[in-house]
């Protein structure tokens, strides 16, 4: 079964969701990326993925599969946005099931986290001010 | 030392500026690091090759790894998904 | 306006969780706990919440108050079932919207810790065998 | 030490152990430390007051406080919500 998936089209929270509650399950743990309208006090007009599908779907699943391993969780899944994302569409959600609360909430940021350092994805931000570019963060700088 | 055809896959800024998304390239670079020095030379790349990770067939690989004919290498910089 | 709520059927969190987003808010972490069927071991029939609701209304809005000065959120609610409530019901939701991560997740793992730990909610376990009782963990038990 | 009517609210486990939800007790006890010591006494509460909390009219408060007339005092067990 796949658990990490990359989407061109705007997604629904709601079935994955669904399909990770069972009897077993106390707790869940959701987290999602929205687009904003700004960054770094920039206008955000538009958004744009880019990513290596075939290496992006390893890397995901590889990240998923850590955080069952690391964490008494139930299952867990991913689905990213890939291709044109408007403002204020949803660019990422994770969901994981647990019967506890706190392996929920580790896993989830655990899996947000490393997707968001490892997967290959690249967001090209364009601004109102006409001004686009693509997104490299450096290794050194915080994470977001 | 080898001359090999391999195809050479570019994303983000590395596409823009290469002005492709692929391409087939004929290398006898003893490593995945070389082919890139000299993509980088062709092509003006800013990214020097320690901010960079290198893919083979859709897995991550060493940069010390020789190319081989006929596979898919992919330069990957920083991402930002999210 | 309230962020705590008492509901005495099962609510929806679609609309709840919308109502948390906005132009700004590029994170949402969200906290579901769900009723299981079984508690250590043992299967679980029913449930029943009992609370003290104007003490609850006023702790569960001081706890998400402090998550909102502690931490750099937009935005938070809970809502958390009273009565009966039976297996595979959502018991609790808890939703935040941030500019960021990282304050998102602990604005959420904070309020339902605080939750579960100061607002005067009891919950009444009834079991297969027929034993039934309530829960009034230890102080010092670690919290779950 | 003048006596108070007020009325005391039970909740889960204190409501099954006094055999209902709530009840109007005048009492002349110094503090609500001591008013719990005499309901605890009457009904058999197995909680040590050091395992509850006290509220009067919905707002938490101090053991030491006297109980005031026409207020709505609760007992608070151990809670469990979540």
């Amino acid at each position: 079964m796949r658990r990490f998936d990359l989407s061109d089209r705007p997604f629904d929270v709601a079935p994955l969701r669904e399909a990770l509650l069972d009897a077993r399950a106390g707790a869940y743990a959701g987290f999602e990326g929205w687009v904003r309208d700004h960054h770094e006090g920039r206008a955000v007009v538009a958004l744009h993925y880019d990513a290596y599908p075939a290496l992006a779907a390893r890397e995901g699943e590889a990240v998923i599969h850590e955080a069952l391993a690391k964490f008494e969780v139930l299952d867990a899944r991913c689905v990213h946005r890939h291709g044109a994302v408007a403002i204020g569409e949803l660019a990422v959600w994770v969901g994981v099931s647990a019967a506890h609360r706190g392996a929920a909430f580790e896993a989830c940021r655990y899996i947000i986290d490393e997707v968001k350092a490892r997967v290959p994805i690249w967001k090209r931000e364009s601004y109102a001010d006409g001004d686009a570019g693509w997104k490299h963060p450096d290794e050194g700088a915080p994470r977001d | 030392m080898s001359s090999v055809r391999l195809t050479v896959l570019y994303f983000a800024s590395l596409r823009d500026a290469a002005g492709r998304a692929e391409e087939t390239v004929q290398t006898d670079a003893p490593a995945l690091r070389d082919l890139y020095a000299h993509l980088q030379a062709c092509h003006g790349f800013a990214f020097p090759v320690e901010r960079l990770r290198v893919a083979v067939d859709g897995a991550f690989a060493s940069w010390d790894e020789a190319p081989r004919a006929g596979t898919e290498v992919a330069f990957i910089p920083p991402v930002s998904g999210g």
